[in-house]
């Protein structure tokens, strides 16, 4: 037996980069649809569903991605570093930091609610638990993103603006031929208008407790330091404290009302 | 361990409800977050820096966590006048504005648009990754003592916080002082780089940023001790705080509260965390300890 | 991770085994620790900082093990002249002679001791903790030139270790470049403090000290990617390399080699250990990698 | 399950302290003799019996000291720092790092051998372990210290220069009288000269190799980094890679030859 005053623990000798962004290659670029890609990657990232990674576009900025698999990022391109990461080929290099945020609480029978892109966070809900019901809202046909993979492995249900498939109207529509008395978990990720939506559905037919909105901010630092991401009236940081809420915690919350931009300023 | 006894705490001209002051830049861009870190435990808090013109900061990444801190190019992100909207929400709180500008015109320009709703100032001279903007002039005497004076002109309380990153930080602090200023924060970041081996790039969107958290703790008690000895104005310690140990330490060094950040990272409930360490009814009064490293 | 091929080393004028050199004043006292640091992997070593007189060091406690770091002021002890006898056992060795001195006359009175026997010299010009040598001279840039010149006329390399503990460390580093030096060093210690709360003293013997490993590594790898950009001399990284990422991360930012002393605490055998990580019969040159960082 | 890729461990949130002196209060002051005083303190150290820790009297230095009880040091005064230590009483504080260094492997039959306060880090060697020789020498009847306390455990032989007590002469002198094979270990602790004597004596007697010294050189550091402790010919720490050396490691070494001083000089 050594006993050492000093011992400096497993500080030491390491290498230093835990927090830093970890460097992965890209490994396979899928189309999901005319504005959508998939980004594989040469790691898997232990991770919960509905954890994010904040992935490092050098030379652009880093933003944060839902892990749509434990390797890989789906990506509606939006502006600058989305549509660097759209076009990026296999063998390029991201930076990633993270998984970071709380995760999904799932049990039971679940129901998933997504809007556009939001699908992507809640791929693996459909993918890796038993009993899902599906339901997707995008504006047009060419725009449901793994609609074909999740119907293989659960009951999908579609709507669609434009009516070119499914359900002609928005996802929130589809609540009616729910019967949410079924589900003991229920999951939603979109648009802030769409969770909004429908988190007056969920209240209205009082199935706000089982609800988990994936929700989406500005976000910086991704660890809750810089506040980038709060939202009101709580001060509650999505990066750390989300990104997933109660549909209850959400109520009398600014979703759907306005949000903080970069610079701190409140837009709609 | 030494316990405090809980006692009103007036240090620079602000009524804090204890020595733990949120640092400015942490979770302070919006009135709800604000009063989150009150409402947890906080004594008082300080803003985000705000500036003369909305800025969206720099690109990522903006922050990394390291094992004994964090580094952040955050690039001063701030809604600029707007902010007002915030503050409007908290009136009657512990709320120190950060404010910056370039020059002393723009710092006067910024603290009148806060004058009637901020319980004091704290003047960022000292942000190492800014260009034009905190430490580059806070690394200058002269202007450092002008920024002052022309906050000074709102009639308030106006702490000015300093920058490690120069040779002889006594020199800076005697010139805030002579600017009028009620209290020097001491420090903000140390400026640093880490670099991605896997990308081949400094991993700041910015290049270089500032270190903060347990790694800089030693630097900070460094400067409050130097600070101590060589100004007479009160002085908030920063910079590594994280467990009420450190408050004491830092209290010992000459500070009369300390301002905390990054320790947040680790803990989000960090101020009722320290409180219940640091205070005690049968602890001893502060007076007793602040400055007591000095013999 | 990167490796690198085992391939002749020649940094600053100095022929070393590999890229891994003993920090001055580390172990650095005997013939006997210096051969024991080489012959455990060593590419180079630095002995302790030699000066015109015999001193003792500063009263104790002299050091302290923090969790991400030390934090030391030995006071410069030294045996001065006398260390000619030590250095006869290291004939023919890459041994690197540091020294200090108050001014260039006696920077030149000390390397001249040494010149038939040092491969090369180190000037301290930035310890943080003695006064009237070390950094308090290493934050003139006109002190650091003269003191370079008196040196370099033994026609030996000169390496010279830079404080971080300045404004702009890139107009000492170009001094030293205009002063003919063959090398800059980045960095010495962070001037520090730490106090102890139970005796409500600083810990150190001398109050302030200079805080070396982990702790300081973003400090340090932002300071040599500075001086990548401002100078064009062979620029050595040192500063709470532990492991071999850290090298490469420090050969990014612009170093050629890098000094480690502080990760002995950990390991005393820490050479060999990141001998053993760093390089690999398949590694890629070091000069792919040297400041590729700047892109 | 909570993932987080940036979790900094144990290292925030918890006193730094960890490596800085702790603060002990002086709890009682013994006299063992006219030059050597025992202080004890309100703490225990867990530590191997050898190990030695930086003691740090404020205002004059901090001295490298055995425990000679997991509570206590034993001071022989000989310069600023004892005289300081010496004169403290109860209720003043010292500041401790530590323990440092290895310690004795300690098994089956032991001789101990030690000179003058080379007693007190031998002192837990005799009254904690079962099977001990004690041969202890000094310079007078007076000086000799843990006698009693250590004749109530073991078979204490007693050497004085002056003849004053025992055998009159060196403690190596008592040697000849005990049969080296008896025993598993020999451990030694006193002035350089008399454990080079010893050495000497074993060396001859084919004991080397169980034998046991502590060592003790300039220390700053206490923890392998500064090089003031250092040995010749090997490079090693006193500190660190001892200060408890093999016999056989010593052959060869400066021991009873020269030492270096604060400033690395060679001293004899
Ligand atoms: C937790 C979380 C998970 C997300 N998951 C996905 C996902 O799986 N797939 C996907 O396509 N998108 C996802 N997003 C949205 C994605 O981060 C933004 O679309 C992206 O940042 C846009 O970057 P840009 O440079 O292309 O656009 P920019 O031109 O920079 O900005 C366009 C808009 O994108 C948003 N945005 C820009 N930067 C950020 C940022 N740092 N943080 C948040 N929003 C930003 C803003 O609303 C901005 O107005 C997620 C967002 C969050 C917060
Ligand atoms: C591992 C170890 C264990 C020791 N255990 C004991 C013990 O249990 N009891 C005891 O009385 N003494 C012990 N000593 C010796 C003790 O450390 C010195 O007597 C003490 O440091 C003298 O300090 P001073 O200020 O009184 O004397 P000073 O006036 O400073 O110096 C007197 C002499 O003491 C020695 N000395 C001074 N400072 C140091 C130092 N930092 N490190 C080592 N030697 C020094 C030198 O030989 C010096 O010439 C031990 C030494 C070592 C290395
Ligand atoms: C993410 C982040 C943002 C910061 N923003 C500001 C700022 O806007 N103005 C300022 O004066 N200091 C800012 N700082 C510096 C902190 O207020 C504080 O001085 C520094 O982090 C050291 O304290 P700490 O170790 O407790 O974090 C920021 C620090 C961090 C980590
Ligand atoms: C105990 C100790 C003694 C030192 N002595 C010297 C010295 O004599 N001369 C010098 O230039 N630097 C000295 N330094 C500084 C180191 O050489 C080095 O610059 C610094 O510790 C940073 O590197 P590191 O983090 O690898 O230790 C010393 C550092 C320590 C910890
Ligand atoms: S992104 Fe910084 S607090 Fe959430
Ligand atoms: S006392 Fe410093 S190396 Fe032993």
């Amino acid at each position: 037996m050594l006993l050492m005053g000093y011992l400096p623990g497993k500080l030491w000798g390491v290498p230093m980069a835990e927090g830093l962004p970890v460097t992965v290659t890209i490994t396979k670029v899928v189309k999901e649809s005319p504005g959508v890609t998939t980004v594989f990657f040469d790691r898997e990232f232990e991770s919960c569903i509905g954890q994010f990674v904040m992935v490092w576009v050098e030379g652009t900025d880093e933003i944060p991605m839902a892990l749509s698999y434990k390797n890989a990022i789906t990506i509606q391109r939006v502006g600058d570093a989305t549509t660097r990461l759209v076009a990026m080929k296999p063998g390029e290099k991201l930076g990633i930091r993270g998984p970071f945020g709380n995760g999904f609480r799932l049990h039971g029978k679940i129901l998933a609610i997504s809007g556009g892109a939001g699908t992507a966070p809640l791929l693996r809900v459909g993918l890796e638990c038993p009993d899902v019901t599906f339901l997707m809202g995008a504006r047009t046909a060419d725009e449901l993103i793994f609609h074909k993979m999740l119907t293989e492995k659960c009951d999908v249900r579609v709507a669609t603006d434009d009516g070119s498939a499914g359900f002609h109207g928005y996802v929130a529509g589809l609540l009616d031929e729910i019967s949410l008395d079924e589900y003991d978990t229920i999951v939603v990720c979109g648009p802030d208008p769409m969770m909004r939506s429908v988190l007056s559905v969920l209240q209205k037919r009082s199935s706000l407790e089982k609800s988990q909105f994936s929700m989406h901010r500005y976000m910086k630092c991704g660890v809750g330091v810089c506040g980038s991401c709060c939202m009101d009236p709580d001060g509650l940081c999505v990066c750390r404290d989300g990104p997933i809420f109660s549909g209850l915690s959400l109520q009398n919350s600014e979703l759907g009302k306005y949000h903080r931009n970069a610079a701190g300023l409140k837009e709609k | 361990m030494i316990t405090l006894s809980p006692e009103p705490v007036m240090m620079g001209g602000v009524s804090a409800r204890n020595h733990l002051v949120l640092a400015a830049g942490v979770l302070g861009t919006c009135a709800s977050s604000l009063s989150r870190m009150l409402r947890s435990g906080a004594g008082a808090v300080v803003t985000k820096s705000i500036g003369p013109e909305p800025r969206f900061g720099h690109p990522g990444p903006c922050l990394v966590v390291l094992e004994d801190g964090l580094m952040n190019a955050m690039g001063l992100p701030n809604p600029s006048k707007q902010f007002q909207d915030e503050l409007s929400a908290l009136s009657g709180e512990p709320v120190i504005v950060s404010i910056f500008g370039g020059n002393p015109e723009q710092f006067h320009e910024v603290a009148g648009w806060f004058a009637d709703k901020a319980q004091a100032f704290e003047l960022n001279v000292s942000c190492p990754h800014a260009s034009g903007f905190g430490a580059q002039i806070g690394t200058n005497p002269d202007i450092v003592k002008a920024c002052t004076e022309a906050v000074k002109e709102w009639k308030k309380p106006a702490w000015v916080k300093l920058t490690p990153n120069v040779t002889d930080i006594t020199s800076i602090g005697k010139a805030a002082e002579e600017g009028g200023a009620d209290a020097i924060v001491a420090i903000n970041t140390v400026r640093a780089m880490r670099i991605s081996t896997g990308m081949r790039r400094p991993v700041l969107g910015n290049k270089y940023g500032g270190l903060s958290g347990k790694a800089i703790f030693p630097i900070a008690v460094r400067c409050v001790y130097e600070l101590y000895e060589a100004c007479s104005i009160p002085i908030i310690g920063c910079g590594g705080v994280s467990c009420a140990e450190d408050v004491i330490e830092m209290m010992m060094a000459g500070a009369q509260g300390v301002e905390i950040g990054s320790a947040i990272v680790r803990d989000p409930d960090i101020f009722s965390h320290i409180c219940k360490d640091l205070y005690a009814p049968d602890g001893i009064s502060p007076r007793e300890i602040v400055g007591c490293a000095h013999g």
